[in-house]
């Protein structure tokens, strides 16, 4: 297990740098949608936005498309 | 090379056999509108282009089946051909071509079919499970707008009719073969009205059909269409516009038909949707919790007003409409039970 | 004796308990929350009887899986236990049993599908007999016969309705299992491999069609419904209790399609035999390819509408019923979403089946393979953006019918690709007559016709007239039997050596082939004139004064005609499966690599993996070869 | 006999599956966005905003720790794995007693009320249940790991709960958006 710690620590990392992220994001879009409801449009954007990171960085999409082992 | 000069000689004699089928023998019911001459261009147009194809297919197919088969005791393959690009490309742009074409008359004839007219006459149709009412505005002598409403659609020729369709339950659609357009019909408030624009342009007498499945009473929710001449349809609207001056009784009957009555409960005793007319007042009647009354004046007016308050046996709630008291003013209600009783006995 | 240990009956069982089980356990509900078991309205009474049986029903139908056994491995996962992959059938039991046991071997599988695609569309035939019988002549005589109110409770136009409906729905349900039949049996022995990628996935897609197809049946004695197969609401709304179960009866049905159909697609991509690229594969995978991504993603938003109807139902929740606040129009967005591609997913397996026999009676190279391969995607593709022609009419946002009249017109293109690829394979060609390509030819005719009565359709002028008439039915009868119906019983008859290791009797083939094709085109023709004259769909009677009579009488004639030659075909094929000829070796003399093998095809398909070495159809060019079996022997076995 | 596939050929083809379903799911989910969107358009149902975000960031905190159980386990460490997974299936069970148990009781509308009451019931049913499929599916895998199932080389069951449960989330950044933000709430 030793061998692994570098890209354990590296991957625990990356996911609370995406949670920081989404927190932001959702605050955000709390505060528009309380305050400023007829920017709708953008709400859906950032959502999408957060879809995208959790998609790639959480669900590992790229995973789907490589044939090798990561681990 | 002999063979596909033969099959294009048969193909262009093909076409024309089967594109004059099809423009030359009537599978088209009578125009009666100005919108049927621009629609029957267009199948017109159609009608060619299927005759083209399906001779061009076919003849290919079935000349090569009968020319090329393989003959009694004939053995090997057929001629190795696997492909050929240019080929390929040519039948995709040419019908690429074809079918944006086609869309484009498409659209230019809808177009001309929706044209509006500002003259138009304003029809309010009601459709319902099962029947049909139609409804005009007239402003009489004295200068009061009034509505009228019959069963029959009358419609003056050469002039436009703007049909705004309503439904009081579930959706219909209407059809006239005859003038070649349909609209179907939603429930709800106004922002649910359809309009649909027709211009009749020969006298006759025609039907107008529901179009869209309805329930139970689907194929019997039909109406006359009248085309008549404009002085015609003007007097005809004053007529209807007149108060009911006959009888209670009769005006009882002429509520009956144009409020759709008739469409379910019968006046001679067969079963249609709802329990029929024949012998009804005064006598007892089962109810679908078992119990028994008698079909009086009040059980009448409630059946009529709030007809889920007591369902005969044998017979389903929901059926139906319950906004008849909004409809009808209490006089036309009390016609109708009027008229009902007279056929009691 | 056996028959009780099976997992048919085992299920069926469970389905009859788990009903009943179901059903006390929403009344045992609804007296803990204090709610009535009954009441004196009538509507109300009615409206808590139907919530009672539909959990009942949807109580059944898990029960039935979970007693059928389809389950059993996925609960061994959830426990943490090991399930063997080795799905060799035990040698003690006769071999019958393992189609009527759940068997994760996808020719069993195959089988099992089709049998029950057959019985199906046997069920959607009587239906159609019925009301056909009624409908060759004005007035209402037939469906009014005592009987049917004895049997049923209902008659007349209801019972017309319901038919009509069920005629409509069951013959889809049929049409979906078909297709799932040729892909399952089909796809994993074209491409090389010895199983689908999930045999257990594959396993429970079919078996949940045995529940969902007896719910659906149901209906007929829950009150039937009378909205035609479309279900629109708000007249779905008010439909009897024979509504939910068509309701439930087509989502399960649904379910399996998008089981079935990830199966197929991952199969395909992942499990192909060494060499054969995308564009090596036998084209009838191209199909089911197409097909599959069809399936896997659309089907959701029917599942989704009518899961809506039933909570509409169910629940009183305003979806679609405009007088609460609905919409009408958003249901049949949400319904033509999925219906329209379904149509597609239909057709492209059948038409794969042409394309695949075609070359093998014809002894001709697949004319622009490459283009026909691609043509099953542009259909499906465009298939996507289509669905609301189906509305032109419906009163949808005008500014739609544009747009949706040049993408369905479009459809037309990839579509002639494929018309003049066809033509171009059978001309010059050797043709050997044999049943299968008998039927391969006349689907290739009647599904022209379907072809050509598409663009009068999809021009919103034209089809002002033409909607809701009797021109809709005979364009959808004819895309069905040229799409899927011949080209099916062409598959069955042709690769039934590889099923049974038989031969089927050729002479009852081509009896069938002519009764079914006069027939039909008898039917067809006249469902397209009479809708051109203005008859509407979905009536139980017409006026005699249209002078429609003569027609319709001739329709129910030509009706017959097919429905007897199915039987036929039923009869051919149970006979021969026991008594036909030994088929032994490649029958049709094909290049494809299933022929290579022994009829019947060997339990696990390739033991020996085959290795891909030249063009599939490559026939009457010499010396070529498309698999070498023996790839490390080395000696070739395929000419 | 054919051969026993090796792990990694399944692995590829299990993946794929997975996916296929998922990406066949959120059709539902987008028929269901569609169908509030027609119904509602830009108005929103009347609701507890606080305990709208509350829901939410449990649902996204839930995310996070399922990512960090499916790394621990794929670095072979069992106890923070378990740990990881354990705390997830507590958020998963959060969110749904917040939304079933609690927005479901206060609001001020019933499911037969009109649209809103349509849309909101359907929207957050349908994801409700999904969500208590995916506490299911993480029971399941806690208790298998538990008892010393999976490897850091074989844990295909960890990875796909794992995408279910991000799924899960991924769908409720939007109706989160759709229910509750999206448009002037309906008074």
């Amino acid at each position: 297990m030793a061998d692994n710690t570098e890209s354990r620590r590296a991957a625990l990392n990356r996911g609370v740098w995406v949670a920081l992220m989404l927190a932001v994001l959702t605050f955000g879009e709390f505060l528009v949608g309380v305050i400023a409801p007829p920017w709708g449009t953008l709400l859906l954007v950032v959502a999408a936005f957060k879809a995208f990171f959790v998609i790639t960085e959480y669900m590992h999409i790229g995973r789907l498309f490589s044939s090798d082992e990561e681990h | 090379m002999i063979h596909l000069l033969i099959v294009g000689v048969l193909v262009v004699v093909a076409t024309l056999g089967l594109g004059l089928l099809l423009t030359q023998t009537g599978i088209l019911p009578a125009q009666a509108s100005q919108q049927a001459i621009t629609i029957d261009w267009l199948f017109n147009i159609h009608f060619w282009f299927i005759a083209f194809f399906v001779a061009l297919i076919c003849v290919v197919i079935v000349y090569s089946l009968i020319v090329f088969r393989r003959k009694a005791g004939e053995k090997g393959d057929g001629v190795y051909m696997h492909g050929n690009q240019r080929l390929e490309i040519l039948w995709t742009v040419v019908p690429i071509g074809i079918v944006l074409w086609m869309a484009v008359i498409g659209g230019q004839t809808l177009s001309d079919v929706e044209r509006r007219d500002p003259q138009a006459i304003t029809v309010d149709v009601f459709a319902a499970q099962w029947s049909w009412r139609f409804q005009y505005e007239v402003t009489t002598e004295e200068g009061v707008r009034t509505a009228v409403a019959s069963d029959v659609l009358v419609l003056p020729r050469n002039q436009q009719a703007l049909l705004r369709l309503h439904s009081q339950d579930v959706i219909h659609s209407f059809y006239v073969p005859e003038f070649r357009v349909k609209q179907d019909i939603l429930p709800g408030g106004e922002e649910y009205v359809r309009e649909l624009r027709i211009t009749p342009n020969t006298n006759g007498t025609y039907t107008v059909q529901c179009a869209e499945i309805c329930g139970q009473g689907h194929y019997s929710m039909l109406a006359q269409v009248q085309v008549v001449d404009g002085s015609e349809f003007t007097a005809w609207l004053t007529e209807q516009a007149a108060d009911c001056n006959l009888s209670d009784v009769e005006c009882g009957q002429r509520w009956a038909e144009t409020f759709g009555c008739l469409g379910c409960h019968t006046t001679d005793g067969t079963v249609k949707i709802g329990p029929t007319w024949l012998g009804l007042a005064g006598h007892a009647v089962e109810l679908t919790d078992g119990s028994t009354v008698t079909a009086d004046t009040n059980y009448l007016l409630t059946a009529i007003v709030d007809p889920n308050a007591q369902i005969v046996a044998g017979f389903q709630p929901n059926v139906m409409p319950q906004n008849f008291d909004e409809l009808l003013s209490q006089e036309q209600i009390n016609q109708i039970v009027a008229f009902i009783e007279s056929l009691g006995n | 004796m056996r028959f009780f240990s099976t997992s048919m009956f085992r299920g069926l069982i469970a389905q009859v308990a788990g009903t009943v089980l179901g059903m006390g356990l929403a009344m045992a509900l609804r007296v803990v929350f204090g709610l009535p078991l009954s009441s004196p309205i009538e509507a109300e009474d009615a409206h808590i009887r139907e919530v009672i049986v539909v959990v009942g029903v949807l109580v059944g139908a898990i029960a039935f899986l979970v007693g059928s056994g389809v389950f059993t491995d996925w609960f061994k996962w959830a426990r943490g236990e090991e399930t063997s992959d080795d799905h060799t059938p035990d040698p003690s039991k006769p071999n019958w049993m393992r189609y009527f046991s759940v068997d994760f071997d996808h020719k069993v599988i195959g089988v099992q599908y089709g049998v029950t695609s057959l019985l199906l569309l046997l069920f959607g035939g009587i239906f159609a007999m019925l009301f056909r019988i009624e409908l060759s002549g004005s007035g209402i005589t037939f469906l009014n016969s005592e009987i049917f109110k004895v049997l049923l409770g209902y008659d007349g136009p209801h019972l017309y309705n319901t038919l009509m409906s069920l005629h409509g729905i069951v013959m889809i349900a049929g049409i979906l299992l078909g297709v799932g039949a040729m892909s399952n049996y089909l796809v994993p022995m074209l491409i090389g491999a010895n199983d689908m990628a999930f045999p257990r996935l594959n396993a429970f897609a079919f078996w949940i069609n045995v529940p969902g197809a007896a719910i659906l049946l149901s209906s007929l004695f829950f009150g039937g419904f009378d909205t035609g197969w479309v279900g629109y609401p708000p007249l779905s709304l008010r439909a009897p209790l024979g509504m939910q179960m068509f309701l439930i009866g087509v989502y399960l049905v649904g379910l399996s399609s998008i089981a079935g159909s990830i199966n197929v697609i991952v199969t395909t991509l992942t499990m192909r035999a060494k060499g054969m690229s995308l564009f090596r594969m036998p084209i009838f995978c191209w199909a089911a390819l197409a097909t599959a991504l069809l399936q896997f993603s659309a089907t959701q938003l029917i599942g989704l509408s009518f899961q809506l109807v039933m909570l509409e139902r169910l629940m009183g929740m305003s979806f679609f019923d405009s007088l609460q606040g609905g919409d009408p129009v958003l249901y049949q967005h949400l319904f033509w979403f999925y219906s329209h591609p379904a149509v597609y997913v239909f057709i492209l397996p059948g038409l794969g089946v042409i394309s695949e026999l075609l070359p093998v009676f014809g002894r001709k190279p697949l004319y622009g393979y490459r283009w026909v391969a691609l043509s099953s995607f542009g259909i499906a593709v465009v298939s996507f953006f289509v669905w609301a022609h189906h509305m032109f009419v419906s009163g949808m946002s005008p500014f739609l019918r544009i747009p949706f009249m040049y993408s369905t017109l479009l459809v037309a293109v990839p579509t002639g690709v494929k018309f003049f690829s066809w033509a171009a394979t059978i001309w010059q060609g050797k043709t050997i007559f044999k049943t299968p390509m008998l039927f391969a030819l006349g689907a290739v005719v009647i599904f022209l016709l379907g072809g050509v009565t598409g663009p009068p359709l999809a021009t919103i002028a034209t089809d002002l007239h033409l909607h809701d008439t009797w021109f809709v039915v005979g364009h959808f009868h004819d895309t069905m039997f040229g799409g899927f119906i011949f080209p099916f019983v062409a598959a069955i008859f042709y690769w039934f050596p590889k099923m049974s290791g038989r031969m089927y009797n050729e002479k009852q083939g081509k009896i069938q082939f002519w009764l079914m094709f006069i027939g039909f085109m008898l039917m067809s023709n006249l469902q397209l004139i009479l809708g051109l004259l203005g008859m509407r769909r979905r009536v139980v009677d017409f006026d005699a004064a249209l002078g429609f009579d003569t027609m319709q009488l001739a329709l129910t004639i030509g009706g017959f005609m097919v429905f007897f030659g199915m039987l036929l075909f039923a009869y051919n094929i149970i006979r021969s499966w026991t008594k036909g000829e030994v088929a032994e070796g490649n029958v049709w003399d094909s290049r494809s690599p299933e022929w290579q093998k022994p009829n019947p095809m060997p339990l696990h398909n390739y033991e020996q993996p085959f290795e891909v070495v030249g063009e599939p159809y490559d026939y009457g060019l010499p010396n070529s070869r498309y698999v070498n079996m023996n790839p490390a022997g080395g000696s070739p076995s395929a000419h | 006999m054919s051969a026993v596939e090796s792990y990694a050929t399944k692995l590829v083809r299990n993946r794929m599956g997975l996916w296929l379903f998922v990406i066949s799911d959120a059709f539902v989910f987008v028929g269901l966005f569609i169908a509030r969107m027609v119904l509602l358009g830009d108005t929103r149902p009347h609701l507890d905003q606080g305990l709208g975000l509350g829901v939410t960031i449990m649902l996204l905190i839930s995310s996070f720790f399922m990512n960090r159980a499916e790394v621990e386990m794929a670095h072979g460490n069992r106890p923070a794995f378990l740990r990881n997974i354990f705390i997830t299936m507590a958020l998963g069970v959060i969110f749904l007693v917040g939304v079933v148990g609690v927005e479901w009781q206060i609001a001020h509308f019933g499911p037969a009320d009109g649209q809103q009451g349509a849309v909101f019931y359907a929207m957050t049913g349908f994801h409700a249940f999904h969500v208590l499929t995916g506490v299911i599916f993480l029971f399941i895998v806690w208790n298998n790991g538990r008892r010393g199932h999976y490897s850091a080389e074989k844990h295909w069951a960890v990875e796909a709960c794992a995408i279910y449960w991000h799924f899960v989330d991924v769908v409720w950044m939007f109706f989160y958006v759709g229910l509750y933000l999206l448009g002037t709430p309906i008074v």
